[in-house]
Formats: structure tokens, C-alpha cells, sequence
């Protein structure tokens, strides 16, 4: 029987010691775990293309240790999938740390076993708010709902002047996480969210005729939308405009997840004057992104944009770089955990760091509208929240407490 | 034993069946012939429950059955042969017989044992298939054996279900005629108080056979009698018989 | 809420609906095979019109032409290689034949294409609102209502006033009786076969921009499909679009209004109908 | 040569070759520690098949639903140990399959009015239904994101349930696969199953020979439920997690092809079936990471083509030609 033996999709090890004289032999194992086939792929592909970027441009991040990556498929967001591949990876390739982690479920059903293992784990998108909370072993790099969800309420109110507001979202966790945070922070600032429309789950884009109507028919100064990044943000823009709401005096915002980057060109004019509050977004203006979006364009194509997850897979490797070095290659679980708590990076998406009592990541969100420049659709910035918390765990809501 | 009353039945504007006032009485040996189409197999498909008739009643020792639906019309000792093979084709022909044998002795709803140790259920299998001469072929499946050796399967289901009312629908037909008499030696040899009804086309076999025989056309009676009557009756022999009878 | 906008909305994705489904029921109802890749050619339709558009500049209408001639084409390769090997085959093998042959084409289509969605540009006159005199509504839905009934109404033609729709419905409703007829059902069925998965084609394209269009696209929108021909009877035009439409409408209906049951309705009214009649709502029950 | 009469008895009484899969299970055991995760999902992969090898293979109930009975085991399970504290394993998986067949005998009573088409589309309608009433019910199920951390107590209070190394896990669902082995194989060689069969084979000649098909159908309906609630409780269990993603069209149909895949109404179909996919699955996403469903569509293509009765029944087939 081999059919174990195949089960590993493929061990990539790579050797990034630059410095080819150094004779300290200790490898670290990194354990990857993203959707590599399946629905998930494209978002695999963004994660993994970041931190080969990573690799790329930081050469001597490591120091003199040696760093293998082993990857494995998560498949479909069951949990189950993933948590088998850690569960064997921690058994059998005796990783030192994990990474990775596109869907929640997979964090979430992966939780218990980095802490019975006691393995670090950097997840890298999953942004169920109280993941960070399953484990003392998880730090998180790449966002909450509640970080883009709570600053656009704010926004709404602050910047774009918006008295009511209605929210459309997908029926799943991240979609009720967004509504909460969103709503929160709205009606903080003075607002009035007048109608909340669960607009069918995520695994279907939907006709999203009916619950555009119904939001039309409300009338409010602003619609919120949060939908899964991807296929779904195009029929959202088009059926926006389709239904004339442009025209009708209702302001479309949301989280980037509604102009994911490699999309963007795609949607066509209907974008223009879209809103939305996010991590990052390849237009951002600063040298670290600029180097960023131009080695990736040289690497994948001119036509190939990173988006937010990409970044994330690019922070999620300085962070474990940051963890290697301080540990002089020994990844003694707790030194680990504390050597990534308070980290601080300055990343393309600006300057983070890892909130010391969370473990969850403090950045700024960007609040930018879409616009047309020089025939391309781009992501003008107007306005920014710095340092910005995961607003769940600060005002202990739900199941964050 | 059983009686039809004023059965009708139509689909839509079509009428299989009209008035049929029929009566099969203990014991008897009855042929129901017709030309195609004149409503023999409907006749009965009403008799056993395929159909619901759309007026008239069906009476077994003088119960009505009408409403009665078909499996319990099995257990009251109605069973039928169909004209075109009804078999288990993926299994064996012991299979076959067994399955009949344990529906009739109540054991087909069993889980626990083994249907290969139920003894009895074996035994009267085994039984029935020697006496239609199947027993060279009773490890093998339905579709392997040649038309002629699945009638007689049919006819040992049939058995198997120990009828007290027999209904053949053209049992004969498909088999070689050099296998017939294994046919008729079955139907000889089955209890004198078991009731059949036989359809059937060749009507030098009929003629042996029957003791009594009803003409159906049109879904209705067109005549009945001992076969010496039907023989003589000259409108009978003018509708149907004639050739049949000449050749 | 003004009701005829909510008309219009239910009635513009029923109409795709119908547009998909109809072939699929047609198909079904002659040969009852149990084809799970109706949608496969639904979304080939697609990306045929997605490349021709965007390789050789073909216009939207056009390229919907086109789409219907390819897949058709297609499908009558694969009818006969494949197809009517499993025609006297268990339903089982139908399923399992039909669902790898979904299989093969969104992998296909992904490796071709890749896996994201494609937005298929609609003209400038399909775009944007229209005026109707008493209100203003979506250009596009208008224009699929107007399409779905031209062709309802010629599909209907075609099978109750030609030689060719009367021997569909002949064999639909009897094949042995057809064939003792000397209908040739085989080739009947060919042709039934590359109507209906033209038909489909031009669905996929018609219907992207409210369906979207993706290697995925065959198993999501399955259940659907389904549920419109069992509930509009196999092998009824005229019961597939009124099927159709009734749960284009009710399905928007809910929604605007009961958003928080998401799908459950639909799904949960299909299963009611079918239990009720489970030949269909317009099927007619068989003896 | 006919095969003997006693042909029935001797394919019904145990043989040799029939300790083989266990025997491969446990050496598995000891043969690959470290791969004991992937064993037992292998393990609840092929009772929730065996389960609906009883309905589809041997009734002949042809349903694309299954998926449903597996998710009302598996949050039964869920649900007990997260709200009520239940989390002995034993009696969750007993809740599981009460609760399952309880589901299964009320909706087969509710659907097996409907064959073909109709009762494909009517199976598939319930789960979808029952997959919304999961999400909208996320206070309990929690949704997509599931139950996380669900922790049991010690099998029989002896072998603890380790996160890490599945050791209990594997033996566990192997000793509870052969229980419901056991069953299956009692049930479909008993009088019953050979009355499924026959519904199977002809409906017409099943009436006629006074079955009451449709309470033995519902029963068996019933019976394949409360196993395929028993394989979903393992799964939540051994997983330690549960969430949406039991349900679900790709789960349904998946099991439907492993079954038909490893051959179907053959009783060791799921054991081959199971075992099969999961390795083409693995090979082929090694080999083409973003399209492992092309050469997986390809064999499920060629198997309907030209392997009827799938891989056992290609088996037999050669063995018959030799």
C-alpha cells in the first residue's frame, strides 16, 4: 500500500541561505497549508506567488539558517482536509512551524492540534475574529472582518457624511462578522443601519437582482456590501449598476474584498466610484509596494496583480523570517510565539505589527475610491485609519470574548 | 371462488374492459381466449390489482378484493404468470423461486438468517425447480438461460406462491414446443382444488386443456362454454376461431 | 415595492432558465437518460462566445450564433460516440457517465481557460435602463423576456405545427409505438439532442450576465435545471417555461422579501410539487 | 457445468479471503503510524459508502440525498457534545444513528412514493434543504465555521482520543466499520436483502409475488440511514470538528461514485471504491495540482462505458473469461 506515500502533494525544499559559506547546518521546517486545488486555487496561487516574492527580494531575511517549505492541499474549505494535513504534517515531517490557512474552517479545525502539539502557527488569511483566540499558538498577519467592516462604518459616517445605511452580505461567518463590525461602528458615529440582507451563501455567485431591489427600495445614503473576494464582486458591481442605484443616490461601499486587484481592469467602468476600506491594495503609494507590484509583474506577467492575500503570504514569510533569526534557528514553541508577538514590519501594505495581547495583526486601512486614470481603473486613496485593532476582541463582542 | 361483476375499465375514451361478468369456480380448469387486443391481459391486470377497474367489483369466495390491493390479493392466493418474462434477471433461478417461496411463507421480511439457511425455503425451491425440470439450472442467473427455460422460471414463481387461484397469461408462449409437456406436466399436476385460468393462443392446447373457456372481444364476453360449445358456437368460429381451428 | 418590477426580475432569470433547461427536458423526456452534464454545454456556450469575442472581435449576437452551431456540433459528436452506448444502460451509469463527463469539461475548461469568472461585454444597447413610458427597468431583463418568449413561441411551432415536433411528441409519449411507426428514433433523438444543447449554448451566454460564467458553473446551477424540468414535466415546451417561470418569479420574490431563508423556499416548494404530482406540474400522468 | 444447487448456502457462508481487508487494516495500523489521520478518514469514507451501497446497490433507490443522513449524524454527535456536554463516544454515535434513521425513516416515508427522476431531484431537494436550515440554524451548527475544539472521553474509559496521533482514532472507526460491516453483510444475505434485490431487479414481478415493497424499502431506507448517521458521529468525532461542508451536492455525489466506482450492490464495492478514488485523487492532484478532476472525470467516463458494475465487476468479469 503506498497510498499514504503519495498523500504528500509535494515536498518543495528550498535553500534561501544567500550566503553560501555558512556552515550552520539547522533547517527549519515550515508546514504550508493552502487550497492548491479546488475552488480555492486562485487564492492559493496569490498566498504562495507572495511569499516566493518575499523570498525573492529579501535574500538574507533567514540569516545563515535554512528554511523548507513543505506544502500540502487543503482541498475544499471543510476543515477536515486541512486538518489532516497538519495532523501529518506535525507527525511525520515533524514541522516546526505552519502557515498558510486560506479558509477559516481549516484554521479553526487546525486550532486544537497546534496547541496540543504546541506548533507556532502564522495563519496567513483565515479572518474568522476569534481564531486567535483557539489557540496561544496562533499568530495572525493577514486581517479580521472586523478590521475593514469597523473602519468603513466609521468612514461612512465620518467621511462620506452617510446618515442610513443597508447592508448586504453573504450568509456565512465573514459575512454576519462584516455586518456586526460594520453596524457597530456605524451607529457609534451616529448612523442608522435601516435594513441587513443575508444574500444567499457563499458558494454560488447568486442573482443578486432581488436584494439589490430591495436595498434600492430603502433608500439609504449608503450600501454596504460584503461578498467573498472574487467571482461575486463582478455580478456585484454589474447588478449596482444595472439597477441604476448609481443614479438613484446610493453610495456602494464595502471591504477590498469588492475590488479584488487582479480583477479590478475586468469590471470595466461600472467600478468607478466604488468605496471601500481595506489592508492594501496594489495602488498603494509606497516604495515597499512599488517593489513589490514591479517584481511581481516581472515574474508572473504584466497583467498579473497582487492583491491583498498576496501581501499576506508576503508578511506571513517576514514574520516567520523575523521568528527564525530570533531564535537563531532553534523554534522553541513559546520563545517562538513570543518572539512574534510585538513584531513589527514595515510591509507594501504600510507598518504593522503583531498585537502583543491577541496575537492578532495592527495595521493601517485604507479608504479609497475607485477611479480612472490614464485609461486604467485605479484605487485612489482618500483617507487612512492608522494602527487599527481587531475591533471584535477589543469591544469583546460575540465570540470574541 | 372468484368473480368479476360488472367490471369496466377505460382509458379515456378507450374501453379494455366492459361488463365483464366472469366466474372461476373451485378446482376449474378455464381458458380465456380472444383475438389481440380484445383485453386478456388487462383482464387480468384487474384480477390481481395491476389496475384499479373503473366500475364493477372482483369477489374471491364471495369477499369483495376490489380495493384490495395486490400483495394482499397474493396472500389471498391470487397468482399470475406474465406474458412477457417478470424475472429477477441479475439472479439465479434458485433465487428466483426462493424469493416467492419466502414472500408466500412470511419470512421475506427477515433479517437475520441467512436466505441460504433457511431450509424450508430452500427445499420447497428446490421441489418446484425438479418438477418444471430446471434442476441443471439452478446455480445459474436468469439471463444466462434461453427464453424458453425463463418461462418456466415464471411458472415456478407462480407456484411458489401456493395459489389457490392460478392466472397464466399465455405460459406457452416462447417455449420450444418440444418443452411444452414439461409445461402442462406442472399444470397437471397441481392440486385439483387450485382454480386456473389460462390464456392462450394455441387453441389445439386449449382444447385439451380447458373444461371450460370464455371468448373475450372488445373487452367484453362474446361467449362461454365447454369447449365442445365454443367449438360448435358458429359465431365464435366466424369472429375468431375459424382459422385457427381449420389450421 | 412596485410589483411589476418585481414581475420583470422574476421573469427575466426565469427566462434563462427556460433557455437552459428546455433541451434538457426535451432530451430526457425521449430517451430518459438521465443527462447531469446539461450545463456542461450550457457553459461551453459561454466560453465559445467568450473567445470569439474576444480572439476574433465577433459582436454579442453573432457570437451567440455561433455558440449555438459549435455546441450543437459538439454534442452531436459526443451523442453519438458516447451517448448512445448508454441509452439501454441503468440510470446508475447515466449518473456516473454524465457527472464525469462535468468533470472532464470544467477541468478542461479551467486548464484552457482558467478558473475565473468571464465577463462576456454586452453590446451598448443591451446595457443600462430603458424606458417604458410608465417606469424605467434594467435594459437586459427586458431584452431576455422579449428573447425567452419569441422563442417559447417558436419552439412551440415547431412541435405542435411540424412533422419533425409531432414526431418528438409521438415518441416522448410512446417510443415503442413511434418506432413500430418507423420513426427513426435514434436520429430523432440526435437532432432533439443538438437543439437542445445549442439551445443551451446560447442559455450560458445569455444568461452569464445574471448566472455568471465559470468552470463551476455545470454543478452549481444542476439542481435548478433539474427542478425546473421535473417540475415542468419531461419533454413539455410549454410546461418547462411556465415551470421556469414560476420559479424565476417566486424565487425573486422570496428573496426580496424573505431574505433570511435564502434558497430554502424554493427548494422546499420544489419538493412539495413534486410529491404532488411527481410527474410534474405539467407533465401528464402516465397510465 | 452449472454451478451446484448448493450454491446459494456456500457464496453465503463466510470465506478466507473475506479476513483480508481487516487484515490489511490492522497491518496498516502498524505498517504506517504516521499516516493513521488519512486511514481513518479512508475508514468513514467506506462505511458512509457501505451505507448507501444497501439503498442504491441493493434497492436499487437511486439518490443523490445521502449526504443529508451523514450531516444529521455528525451534528447529532456535534450538537450533544458542544450543548449538553455529551461527549461519550459510544452513545454519541448511537444518538447518531437514531437520530439518522429516525430522519430517514420519516423522509423515506415522505419520498420513496417517487422513483427515477423525480425521486433523484426529490432526495436532492431535502438536502439542500436540510444544508440551508444548517446555516440559518448557526447559532447550533455554527455555520461554515463550524463546531471547533469538540473534545471526547476515553473509548470504553480506556483508549483516549489523541489530537495528534490517531492511533485510538484508527482502530476505533476500523472496530466500528466491522460492526457495520457486519450488518450490512447480515442484512443483504438475509431473506430482506434478497427481497431488495428483487425490487431491484423487477418492481413488477416484486409486487406480484405479494411483497409489500414499499415498507421494505422504507426499512431499508431507514436501516442505510441510521448507518450513514453512525459514519457521520465517527467523522465528527475522530475529526474533532465539524461544519457545513458534510453537506452538500460534491459529497453526495462523491460518495455515489465511489460506490459505483468500486462496484456497486457488491457488498466489498465501497472497500475497493473508497480505497480506488482516493488514490486516483491524490495521484492525479500531485500530477496536475489545478486539474486532478480532468483525469478523474476520464475514469468515471470509462468506467460507465466499459466497466459496468465497476472494479469488482471488472474483476469477476476477467476472472469469468479465464
Amino acid at each position: 500500500m503506498r497510498i499514504s506515500r503519495i498523500l504528500k502533494l509535494g515536498v518543495v525544499a528550498a535553500s534561501f541561505a544567500a550566503v553560501a559559506a555558512t556552515a550552520q547546518a539547522q533547517t527549519v521546517k515550515i508546514g504550508v497549508v493552502l487550497p492548491y486545488s479546488g475552488v480555492g486555487a486562485e487564492f492559493a496561487q496569490q498566498v504562495d506567488r507572495g511569499m516566493q516574492v518575499f523570498m525573492k527580494l529579501n535574500p538574507g531575511a533567514f540569516g545563515p539558517y535554512k528554511v523548507e517549505l513543505i506544502k500540502r492541499d487543503s482541498k475544499n474549505p471543510s476543515g477536515a482536509e486541512a486538518k489532516t494535513a497538519v495532523q501529518e504534517l506535525i507527525a511525520q515531517d515533524k514541522v516546526d512551524m505552519l502557515t498558510g490557512f486560506i479558509y477559516s474552517p481549516d484554521a479553526i479545525a487546525s486550532a486544537s492540534l497546534f496547541t496540543e502539539a504546541k506548533k507556532p502557527a502564522v495563519i496567513m488569511n483565515a479572518g474568522t475574529a476569534w481564531i486567535t483566540n483557539l489557540s496561544p499558538m496562533i499568530a495572525r498577519v493577514s486581517f479580521s472582518m472586523w478590521h475593514a467592516g469597523h473602519a468603513m462604518g466609521e468612514a461612512s459616517v465620518k467621511t462620506l457624511k452617510a446618515k442610513t445605511a443597508v447592508v448586504g452580505y453573504s450568509d456565512f461567518p465573514p459575512g454576519r462578522d462584516s455586518l456586526d463590525a460594520f453596524k457597530r461602528a456605524f451607529e457609534a458615529n451616529g448612523g442608522k443601519v435601516i435594513d441587513a440582507i443575508p444574500m444567499g451563501g457563499p458558494g454560488q455567485v447568486p442573482d443578486f437582482t432581488p436584494f439589490f431591489q430591495r436595498a434600492k427600495d430603502r433608500k439609504p445614503d449608503v450600501f454596504f456590501v460584503f461578498v467573498p473576494s472574487g467571482d461575486h464582486a463582478v455580478a456585484v458591481m454589474k447588478t449596482y449598476n444595472a439597477l441604476g442605484m448609481r443614479q438613484g443616490g446610493i453610495k456602494l461601499v464595502g471591504p477590498g474584498d469588492l475590488t479584488p486587484d487582479y480583477k479590478l481592469q475586468g469590471m470595466g467602468d461600472e467600478a468607478v466610484g466604488l468605496i471601500t476600506a481595506h489592508h492594501y491594495n496594489a495602488d498603494l503609494d509606497n516604495a515597499h509596494n512599488k517593489r513589490f507590484v514591479e517584481t511581481w509583474k516581472k515574474d508572473y506577467g504584466a497583467n498579473a496583480t497582487p492583491d491583498f492575500m498576496a501581501v499576506q503570504g508576503y508578511d506571513g514569510m517576514a514574520a516567520i523570517a523575523h521568528a527564525v533569526v530570533a531564535m537563531k534557528g532553534r523554534m522553541d514553541p513559546e520563545g517562538t510565539m513570543n518572539a512574534l508577538r510585538g513584531w513589527k514590519f514595515d510591509s507594501p501594505r504600510g507598518p504593522l505589527s503583531i498585537d502583543p495581547a491577541t496575537r492578532d495583526i495592527v495595521m493601517n486601512e485604507y479608504l479609497s475610491e475607485v477611479v480612472k486614470q490614464g485609461g486604467r481603473l485605479v484605487q485612489k486613496n482618500i483617507g487612512v485609519i492608522t494602527a487599527v485593532k481587531d475591533m471584535c476582541k477589543e469591544l469583546k463582542e460575540g465570540k470574541c470574548k | 371462488m372468484l368473480e368479476t361483476r360488472g367490471l369496466c375499465k377505460n382509458f379515456g375514451a378507450l374501453e379494455v374492459a366492459r361488463e365483464v361478468n366472469f366466474r372461476l369456480e373451485l378446482g376449474a380448469r378455464h381458458a380465456l381466449i380472444g383475438p389481440n387486443g380484445a383485453g386478456k391481459t388487462t383482464f387480468v391486470n384487474l384480477l390481481t390489482g395491476v389496475l384499479a377497474p373503473s366500475r364493477g367489483s372482483i369477489l374471491l369466495e364471495g369477499e369483495d378484493v376490489t380495493a384490495l390491493a395486490q400483495a394482499k390479493r397474493v396472500k389471498r392466493g391470487i397468482a399470475r404468470t406474465f406474458q412477457i418474462n417478470q424475472l429477477f434477471r441479475g439472479l439465479t433461478v434458485q433465487e428466483n423461486v426462493c424469493i416467492a417461496v419466502s414472500e408466500r411463507l412470511g419470512v421475506g421480511g427477515a433479517m437475520l438468517r441467512s436466505a441460504g439457511q433457511r431450509a424450508d425455503v430452500l427445499a420447497e425451491a428446490a421441489r418446484l425447480i425438479e418438477m418444471l425440470k430446471l434442476g441443471n439450472d439452478t446455480g445459474r442467473r436468469i439471463i444466462e438461460l434461453p427464453y424458453g427455460r425463463q418461462r418456466l422460471v415464471e411458472i415456478a414463481i407462480a407456484l411458489g406462491l401456493s395459489p389457490r387461484v392460478l392466472l397464466l397469461d399465455e405460459p406457452a408462449a416462447g417455449i420450444p414446443s418440444a418443452e411444452t409437456h414439461i409445461l402442462l406436466d406442472a399444470i397437471a399436476t397441481l392440486p385439483k382444488d387450485i382454480a386456473v385460468l389460462i390464456i392462450a393462443h394455441d387453441m389445439d392446447r386449449v382444447f385439451r386443456f380447458a373444461e371450460r373457456i370464455t371468448v373475450l372481444v372488445s373487452g367484453a364476453v362474446f361467449a362461454e362454454g365447454t369447449p365442445q360449445e365454443i367449438a360448435a358456437n358458429r359465431e365464435v368460429r366466424a369472429v375468431y376461431l375459424g382459422s385457427a381451428l381449420d389450421a | 415595492m412596485d410589483p411589476v418590477s418585481i414581475l420583470l426580475g422574476g421573469l427575466s432569470s426565469g427566462m434563462v432558465l427556460f433557455i437552459v433547461s428546455v433541451g434538457l427536458s426535451v432530451t430526457m423526456g425521449l430517451m430518459g437518460f438521465v443527462n447531469l452534464a446539461h450545463g456542461g454545454f450550457a457553459m461551453l456556450g459561454g466560453y465559445v462566445i467568450v473567445l470569439a469575442m474576444k480572439h476574433w472581435g465577433l459582436s454579442f449576437v453573432p457570437a451567440l450564433a455561433l455558440a449555438f452551431v459549435v455546441v450543437a456540433a459538439f454534442s452531436v459528436v459526443l451523442e453519438r460516440l458516447l451517448y448512445a452506448r448508454l441509452y439501454r444502460a441503468q440510470e446508475l451509469d447515466q449518473v456516473l457517465f454524465t457527472i464525469g463527463l462535468v468533470f472532464v469539461m470544467t477541468a478542461a475548461v479551467t486548464l484552457g481557460v482558467g478558473p475565473e469568472t468571464q465577463v462576456i461585454r454586452l453590446p451598448d444597447w443591451l446595457r443600462g435602463q430603458t424606458d417604458l413610458g410608465f417606469m424605467t427597468y434594467r435594459t437586459y431583463s427586458l431584452a431576455l423576456i422579449v428573447v425567452g418568449t419569441l422563442l417559447v413561441i417558436a419552439l412551440w411551432l415547431g412541435f405542435e405545427r411540424t412533422r419533425y415536433g409531432a414526431r418528438i411528441r409521438a415518441a416522448v409519449d410512446n417510443r415503442r409505438m413511434a418506432q413500430s411507426l418507423g420513426i427513426d428514433v435514434g436520429r430523432l433523438f440526435t437532432v432533439a439532442f443538438a437543439l437542445g444543447s445549442g439551445l443551451a449554448a446560447v442559455g450560458g451566454g445569455l444568461g452569464a450576465e445574471i448566472l455568471g460564467l465559470d468552470p463551476n458553473y455545470p454543478l452549481r446551477y444542476l439542481v435548478y435545471f433539474l427542478i425546473v424540468v421535473a417540475v415542468g414535466g419531461l419533454g413539455k415546451v410549454t410546461g418547462v417555461f411556465f415551470a421556469a417561470l414560476l420559479i424565476g418569479v417566486l424565487d425573486f420574490v422570496l428573496k426580496l422579501y424573505f431574505p433570511k431563508g435564502g434558497t430554502l423556499f424554493i427548494y422546499a416548494l420544489a419538493l412539495m410539487l413534486l410529491l404532488w404530482r411527481p410527474q410534474g406540474l405539467f407533465g401528464r400522468k402516465s397510465a | 457445468m452449472s454451478p451446484a444447487p448448493d450454491a446459494l448456502q456456500r457464496r453465503h457462508r463466510f470465506q478466507w479471503w473475506e479476513l483480508l481487508p481487516w487484515a490489511t487494516g490492522l497491518a496498516m495500523f502498524f505498517a504506517f503510524p504516521n499516516y493513521l489521520s488519512f486511514g481513518t478518514q479512508l475508514l468513514v469514507t467506506i462505511l458512509f459508502a457501505l451505507s448507501l451501497d444497501l439503498v442504491l446497490g441493493y434497492a436499487g433507490i437511486v439518490t443523490l440525498g445521502h449526504a443529508a443522513f451523514f450531516c444529521v449524524g455528525a451534528y447529532t454527535v456535534g450538537i450533544l457534545a458542544q450543548q449538553l456536554g455529551w461527549n461519550e463516544p459510544l452513545s454519541g454515535l448511537v444518538a447518531a444513528g437514531l437520530a439518522a434513521g429516525i430522519v430517514g425513516l420519516i423522509s423515506g416515508f415522505v419520498l420513496l412514493r417517487t422513483h427515477g427522476l423525480t425521486l433523484l431531484m426529490v432526495t436532492l431537494c431535502t438536502m439542500t434543504l436540510l444544508e440551508q436550515a444548517a446555516n440559518m440554524g448557526h447559532a447550533w451548527t455554527g455555520g461554515f465555521d463550524g463546531m471547533p475544539g469538540l473534545s471526547f472521553t476515553m473509548i470504553l474509559g480506556l483508549f483516549p482520543f489523541d489530537v495528534l496521533y490517531f492511533k485510538s482514532q484508527y482502530l476505533y472507526s476500523l472496530s466500528v466499520l466491522a460492526l457495520g460491516f457486519v450488518v450490512v453483510r447480515t442484512l443483504v444475505y438475509s431473506s430482506f436483502g434478497q427481497s431488495l434485490t428483487g425490487i431491484r431487479e423487477n418492481l413488477l414481478r416484486m409486487h406480484a409475488v405479494g411483497a409489500p415493497v414499499r415498507g421494505r424499502l422504507i426499512v431499508a431506507y431507514g436501516i442505510s440511514a441510521a448507518l450513514a448517521g453512525v459514519a457521520g458521529g465517527l467523522f465528527t468525532q475522530v475529526t474533532g470538528y465539524v461544519n457545513l461542508a458534510v453537506l452538500g451536492l460534491e459529497r453526495a455525489a462523491g460518495v455515489m461514485i465511489i460506490l459505483i466506482l468500486g462496484g456497486h450492490g457488491r457488498l466489498y464495492g465501497a472497500f475497493v471504491g473508497a480505497v480506488a478514488y482516493l488514490v486516483l485523487e491524490h495521484l492525479l492532484a500531485k500530477a496536475y495540482p489545478t486539474a486532478w478532476q480532468l483525469g478523474l472525470g476520464l475514469t468515471l467516463v470509462a468506467v460507465a462505458l466499459f466497466a459496468r458494475g465497476g472494479l469488482i465487476g471488472l474483476f469477476e468479469k476477467l476472472r469469468g473469461a479465464r
